[in-house]
């Protein structure tokens, strides 16, 4: 365990401490789900709660220690890292280790807050299902996974971090591999991650070539210290880690595989659209913020572009989806785009403050989801519909959610999102700010939208849906609570706690405080929610019927076009994935039998065809006859000395003797 | 008393016990041969002993064991005839010839 | 303590197999579980000294040659018995011990038709001689005799045990068996390599004091004293032998067959150790002997490697055959390796070196999975299969495991090898044409891609999906006692190379620096 | 030259010609009376060398013993009685007349050439002293002797015995 040598200086704004034993034992947070997942593997069938009870057991030390941690930070303020040298290659220490400060402490509370809920209400969701266990097994790693990401000093660490979320969520998604588009959904998440991380990858190398190291604090540090090694490769370097974030956080146009990863269960949905996964790719910007801020805005400008890009487009999608999950995940694509595109536009706060009631009250809205589907056995929203006097607590609750997503006060969505556009009415990024607003208006629309075709009007669905079971809505209660209130840490003029807490970082952040509500983008932005959800109203719950849905307001070609997603999955199968798997991949197989192995063949046979030609002609008729006729004349001689043999004992001796008298005669007169 | 001639003479003695040796065609005229030759080595011995003047007798006790050794050969050398006579109904070596390729 | 230190040791790492194998085959053949527990002992034993010898390797000096010693052999050609190991070897040298006793293992209760455990015993045991050896000879001739002892057992495992299913091959009128046709093609090519490879040693004997030793060939040849055309034909023959082994593109195309046809262990063997032969060459005899000749064809190596990686990923998608996809996935990852080394960096090399044993490790448990499979399913053919993590769970777990550890899953060993290679080939050494490096860098990096890609649908139409009816009737057994000991201490290992390195980069690391810079000054 | 010399000369002589007598003559009995003549006149010749002892061995042994048994053999196997033409292999009788001559000649060249004018001082008789060495010093080999003698014995009567098993039925 070697601390940090080098100590980075926070140039004067921010006093913080070291965070003493509950920092240094932080790496507990990463281990134990590790530990627990392979306890559970090995004994978790034989329990009571057949594992999952460990599992909670597990998040809850993890939660407790991230309030701790948190209660701690706000007291004192923390920022610490320490590193674990695991191997030297060259002039690199690959290095993992664990880091306490303000980012990654809010990212543990996040992690530990919804994932002990997800789990709790995943004891009694996925009752009864087909492999329990394995279930708990693989949340518990994911969120373990992801807390090995947020956790990290160093860029191999997140690397790490980053493809282990992606493996489990491979796991998870494809949680029902029985069925093949399940498994099908969970190969598009890992592979379009993969795709990403392969940016992520060359940018890592790059950036650790260039300076020398892979620790995140000293890199930030060159970055803002003027060191020209990194300062000729920041561009790149920050497009390529921006894509491999594109591909974790879902960006336009990697976002393909979120809304398929709807496959698996709904708190896995939960877990990673809120918690886990999805952040990774904020976060990761986040934690580099300093180096694209000091010396890479370029590659701020496409972050931002594609952020933008992604919040329209996936919103737009999401007024069309049938499938309540897919509705809500292509709100997770659109609010991410929100949470990129203030990166982008500089608001790393208001970037990390989204994500934290995003995740609040995405989770709420995906378990309130879960728990209606849970109730009427089916994903489609036309066959739905009034289920708010069956069940109350879950649609009082996903209103909440609700609003907090369109952003109405005093919900959490309202201050997020207002400083999101604060942030760019501040940039004066005109354009994006209006697309951001227009964004507000879509998403209080398709919300709206979503509420009316599920909870009001008339049932259209099959059975009798209830009320779901009490280990089920209290997690919705909670984080009910959390989506209503945790937007007030952070109001303009009043408290603005966690600026303070996310930008305690060993690494300074310069950026815009609001001092107080940019009026004009609130009033806008309030507008904008206002008016989607009384269009929405009007156009679902006044305008539309109990039988037909929304069938009315298609709006041709327009409609066609955002239900086949731009065509953007066709175009990927059409013109790469196909292309590659049938016909490269033939082409190769082909290549490789017809004419590699066909050309070794070939010489084989060339080499065997010669050989008859040897064999035949100067083996047969040459060689082999010069020693055939030499074993022919031996059997010949043979043949003649053999008659000495006669078996005759006198012949014998008398050429025994003959032969002894010739020697001795020789012996003694001539030699 | 001269010693070359009566070594001669053993010598004689054994040449002619080879040349029954080879020319003979009955076993038992080729065992009596064999007794020729036994008989120059005997007078060879003799003849040293005494013109060594040995005071261990060595030559004579040779001799002595020689003419031992001769009557077992004998014995036995007759007794393979007898065995070969009966399976062949011939004592001519001639007609042994197993060992012919 | 004496005994290990002096050569002793190390000669019985070499020599302990081959004598086994040559008591085991005077035992009597009704003697079965003798055979067996004979034949695990000695492995085992061979292993304990083996890892006896890690404490007596001095880590801190673990760029000189250790443990071994000098003995006179041939004295007319001035060939020595020289042995020794370095950071570089000892990794790959407790590789081969170990992967010989999960080997012999798993063999106990799973051999392949036909039965006869003496002689398939004895094969492991000589081949493990041969590989052995190849790792500590620190002679030319020496190094030639244990890469060649290699050949013969693998020979006569795929060419008696091997696959019997008769099949058409490109440009031959007649059908032949798989196992012959694959045993010939492994034989005669790497014997191909070898012949020019042996010219080489041969070349650099004459031009060289007239020496075979290793060590004295590396102080001649990083002071210059092999130059122009001459250096260079010795190189590209070097290469023939060495890139015939590895396999690289597109000398690898015995490595499918071979690996189809032969019987389980055979191709875990083959996977796990016998391609470490060929790049250890580059590593240990190529590069540091010719270090001017090794810059000149950096780059050639690199594009090969490459086009290897692209290539054998592409070839794996198109594959039905589980056994002959995972012999193809070892194309690309191999090439992972070659781009290492061709990068000519301590970051490369070391990369190349943990590439080999996780390689090994992970790909020789792959094989070990797919060769049980199909067995237990008596085909190979991916459309028949299908559910296998319902049929065989444990099996299909593992599989599953090891297909993430082989995609190079961060936190499983796999990845530092790919991940180094390519941080390698970014920067590669002073002098090498950047454009061309990160050209395959980037082949590299869409290779990984691809590597999941192949991977992920292999465990689809594997491991998941709804089992098919035919097999509602057969009896399927799940992994043994046997079979999980002997594949669990790998999953152990990849877990424990992949989350601590250093185990690999603690021994290799100075070993490689030092190597390049008398290679490469600096 | 002495008498003595003269008889030893005599006695050389008829040696020879006796003995020629046993490897020419084409009668079976001819050979084995021209023996017991060789062997008498040997014992002749033993006597007058002062070996007395080893002259009345040979005559017991040779002519009392031997000679009988060469009789016995004569007459089991059936060799014709009288004049017997087949009796020599005529084909070897060249090469082995010329294989002999030449052994000979060698000899005599040897022992001509070694033992030119050494000459024998004859003592009295010796048989006392023969007597103690025999029991004293060459007790042991006497008595492995007399061992060899017993096996010959035996080996002589199982080999002679008319024995089924030891018949070959085959060839008869």
């Amino acid at each position: 365990m070697v601390k940090t040598s080098i100590n980075l200086f926070a140039e004067g704004e921010i006093v913080y401490t070291d965070g003493g034993i509950l920092a240094e034992f932080a790496w507990v947070l990463v281990v134990l789900p590790f530990i627990a997942a392979l306890i559970i593997t090995f004994i978790g069938k034989s329990l009571p709660m057949k594992g999952a009870e460990i599992a909670l057991a597990t998040i809850g030390i993890i939660f407790v220690y991230s309030v701790a941690l948190m209660f701690l930070h706000i007291t004192q303020g923390i920022a610490n890292e320490f590193f674990i040298n695991v191997g030297s290659i060259g002039q690199f220490d690959i290095e993992f280790g664990w880091v306490v400060d303000g980012l990654s402490i809010m990212m543990y509370f996040v992690v530990g807050l919804v994932a002990l809920l997800v789990f709790i209400y995943a004891t009694n969701y996925m009752e009864g299902e087909i492999r329990y266990t394995f279930f708990f097994t693989s949340l518990t790693l994911f969120a373990g996974s992801m807390l090995v990401l947020v956790s990290s000093p160093t860029l191999i660490q997140i690397l790490i971090g980053w493809e282990l979320v992606g493996v489990c969520s491979y796991l998870l998604i494809g949680h029902y591999w029985e069925i093949k588009d399940n498994s099908s959904a969970a190969m598009k998440a890992f592979i379009t991650n993969k795709v990403a991380d392969v940016g992520l990858m060359i940018g890592i190398i790059i950036l650790a070539l260039n300076t020398g190291t892979l620790r995140i604090s000293e890199i930030l540090y060159q970055a803002t210290h003027d060191y020209p090694a990194i300062k000729d490769v920041a561009f790149i370097a920050g497009v390529l880690l921006f894509i491999g974030a594109m591909g974790k956080s879902a960006q336009f146009p990697l976002h393909v595989w979120l809304p398929d990863a709807m496959a698996g269960p709904t708190p896995v949905s939960a877990l990673m659209h809120a918690a886990t996964m999805v952040t990774a790719g904020v976060y990761l910007l986040a934690r580099m913020f300093p180096f694209y801020q000091g010396i890479a805005s370029e590659a701020l400008d496409i972050v931002m572009l594609f952020g933008v890009i992604t919040l329209l487009t996936a919103g737009l999608i999401a007024v069309v989806q049938d499938d309540l999950k897919k509705v809500l995940a292509y709100s997770t694509v659109s609010q991410l785009g929100y949470m990129v595109a203030a990166i982008g536009s500089g608001a790393y706060t208001a970037a990390l403050f989204h994500l934290w009631t995003h995740a609040f009250f995405k989770a709420l809205l995906f378990l309130g989801a879960g728990s209606v589907i849970h109730a009427v056995h089916s994903n489609s929203m036309l066959e739905m519909g009034g289920l708010r006097k069956v069940m109350p607590k879950t649609f009082t609750t996903f209103i909440i959610g609700t609003v907090a997503l369109a952003g109405l006060p005093p919900f959490a969505g309202f201050f997020s999102k207002d400083e999101i556009l604060a942030s760019f009415n501040h940039e004066g990024e005109t354009t994006f700010f209006f697309i951001a607003v227009l964004g507000a208006f879509i998403t209080a629309f398709y919300m709206t939208r979503a509420v009316s075709l599920t909870f009001l009007g008339e049932y259209r669905g099959h059975g009798h849906p209830h009320e779901s079971h009490t280990m089920m809505t209290t997690p919705l209660v909670i984080l009910a609570v959390f989506a209503a209130g945790s937007g007030w840490v952070n109001i303009p003029g009043v408290y603005t706690g966690f600026t303070d807490w996310v930008t305690t970082r060993k690494t300074p952040i310069i950026e815009y405080h609001p001092e107080s509500f940019d009026l004009y983008a609130l009033g806008l932005g309030l507008a904008a929610g206002l008016i989607g959800i009384a269009l929405g109203y009007y156009l679902y719950q006044l305008q539309g019927s109990a039988e037909t849905g929304d069938n009315k307001i298609k709006i041709e070609p327009i409609w066609t076009v955002l239900e086949n997603k731009y065509y953007l999955d066709d175009f990927y199968f059409k013109f790469i994935i196909d292309p590659i798997k049938l016909k490269l991949a033939k082409a190769v197989d082909v290549f490789n039998t017809n004419v590699i192995d066909r050309f070794v063949n070939g010489f084989g046979q060339l080499a065997s065809f010669l050989g008859a030609i040897i064999y035949n002609n100067i083996d047969q008729n040459g060689i082999d006859k010069v020693l055939n006729m030499s074993s022919s004349g031996t059997d010949n001689f043979g043949g003649k000395v053999k008659l000495l043999q006669t078996g005759r004992t006198q012949q014998y001796l008398m050429l025994f003797l003959g032969g002894v008298v010739t020697i001795s005669l020789l012996i003694l007169f001539i030699i | 008393m001269i010693v070359q001639p009566v070594l001669v003479v053993a010598a004689a003695l054994f040449s002619i016990g080879i040349y029954g040796i080879l020319v003979r065609r009955n076993a038992v005229m080729v065992l009596l041969s064999i007794e020729l030759i036994l008989n120059s080595v005997n007078i060879n011995f003799i003849m040293f002993d005494t013109m060594l003047a040995d005071t261990m007798m060595q030559g004579q006790i040779f001799t002595i064991f020689i003419i031992t050794i001769a009557a077992a050969e004998v014995g036995i050398g007759l007794a393979i005839v007898l065995m070969l006579f009966r399976n062949r109904q011939t004592a001519n070596i001639n007609e042994f010839d197993l060992m012919k390729w | 303590m004496e005994l290990l230190t002096n050569g002793t040791g190390l000669t019985a790492v070499v020599f302990l197999p081959l004598i086994s194998a040559l008591v085991l085959t005077a035992i009597p053949k009704s003697q079965e579980l003798l055979i067996k527990g004979f034949a695990l002992l000695s492995s085992i034993v061979t292993f304990i000294i083996s890892a006896l010898l890690l404490p007596q390797f001095d880590f801190s000096n673990a760029d000189k040659l250790q443990l071994g010693n000098k003995i006179s052999w041939i004295k007319s050609i001035n060939a020595n018995y020289e042995i020794g190991i370095d950071g570089i070897s000892l990794p790959l040298l407790i590789l081969s011990t170990f992967i010989t006793v999960l080997a012999i293992i798993y063999s106990i209760e799973h051999l392949p038709e036909p039965k006869s455990p003496k002689g398939f015993l004895a094969l492991i045991l000589v081949l493990e001689t041969g590989m052995n050896g190849t790792f500590v000879a620190l002679d030319l001739i020496l190094f030639f005799v244990f890469f060649e002892i290699v050949l013969l057992p693998m020979y006569f495992m795929i060419g008696i045990w091997g696959d019997k299913t008769v099949r058409t091959v490109a440009g031959f009128k007649n059908q032949i068996e798989t196992r012959l046709y694959a045993s010939i093609k492994f034989f005669v090519f790497t014997l191909f390599g070898s012949a020019f490879m042996l010219l080489g040693f041969l070349g650099l004997y004459y031009r060289g004091n007239r020496t075979f030793s290793i060590p004295e060939l590396i102080e001649l040849g990083t002071n210059g004293a092999f130059t122009g055309t001459f250096a260079m034909l010795v190189f590209a023959v070097l290469f023939l032998g060495f890139a015939v082994k590895v396999p690289m593109w597109p000398l690898h195309t015995w490595l499918p067959d071979a690996h189809t046809a032969a019987p389980t262990v055979g191709s875990v063997l083959l996977a796990a150790i016998l391609l470490k032969l060929g790049s250890y060459g580059f590593i240990r005899i190529a590069i540091p002997i010719l270090p001017e000749q090794a810059k000149a064809w950096a780059p050639a190596i690199a594009i090969l490697s490459a086009i290897g990686i692209i290539y054998g990923s592409l070839a794996c998608l198109a594959q039905t055959d589980l056994k002959r996809l995972i012999a193809f996935s070892s194309v690309g990852h191999m090439g992972f390796v070659m781009l290492g080394i061709a990068s000519l960096t301590p970051i490369g090399i070391n990369a190349a070196i943990i590439g080999m044993v996780a390689h090994g490790v992970i790909t020789g448990l792959l094989f070990f999975l797919s060769g049980s499979m199909a067995h237990t399913y008596h085909t190979r053919d991916m459309g028949r299969l299908g559910g296998n993590m319902k049929l065989l769970p444990k099996t299909g777990a593992l599989l599953g495991f090891t297909a993430m550890a082989s995609l190079g899953l961060p936190g499983l060993a796999g990845f530092w090898g790919e991940f180094m290679a390519l941080l390698g080939a970014f920067n590669p050494l002073d002098g090498l044409n950047v454009t061309v490096f990160r050209g395959s860098m980037v082949a590299g990096a869409i290779g990984t891609v691809l590597t999941a890609g192949y991977l992920l649908w292999m465990l689809q139409r594997v491991n998941l999906g709804e089992p098919s009816d035919e097999w509602n009737e057969m009896e399927l057994h799940d992994a043994d006692g046997y079979e999980l000991a002997a594949w669990i201490p790998l999953v152990i290992l990849t877990i424990l190379i992949g989350v601590f390195p250093k185990l690999i980069f603690g021994a290799t690391n100075d070993a490689v620096v030092s190597l390049l810079s008398k290679a490469f000054g600096g | 030259m002495e008498i003595f010399e003269v008889v030893v000369y005599f006695i050389l002589l008829a040696l020879l010609s006796t003995s020629i007598r046993v490897v020419t003559t084409s009668n079976v009995i001819h050979a084995a009376i021209s023996l017991v003549f060789t062997l008498a006149l040997t014992a002749i010749l033993f006597l007058m060398l002062s070996a007395e002892f080893v002259a009345l061995v040979l005559i017991l042994v040779y002519i009392g013993a031997v000679i009988v048994l060469f009789l016995f053999g004569i007459m089991i196997t059936r060799a014709p009685l009288g004049k017997n033409a087949e009796l020599d292999n005529d084909k070897n009788k060249k090469l082995g007349a010329l294989i002999s001559g030449s052994i000979f000649f060698l000899f005599s060249y040897i022992l001509i050439n070694g033992f030119d004018g050494e000459v024998v001082v004859l003592s009295g008789s010796s048989t006392e002293l023969l007597g103690e060495i025999l029991l004293s010093r060459f007790v042991f080999p006497f008595e492995l002797v007399s061992f060899v003698l017993l096996a010959a014995l035996i080996g002589g009567i199982t080999l002679a015995r008319k024995d089924e098993a030891l018949v070959d039925k085959d060839q008869i």
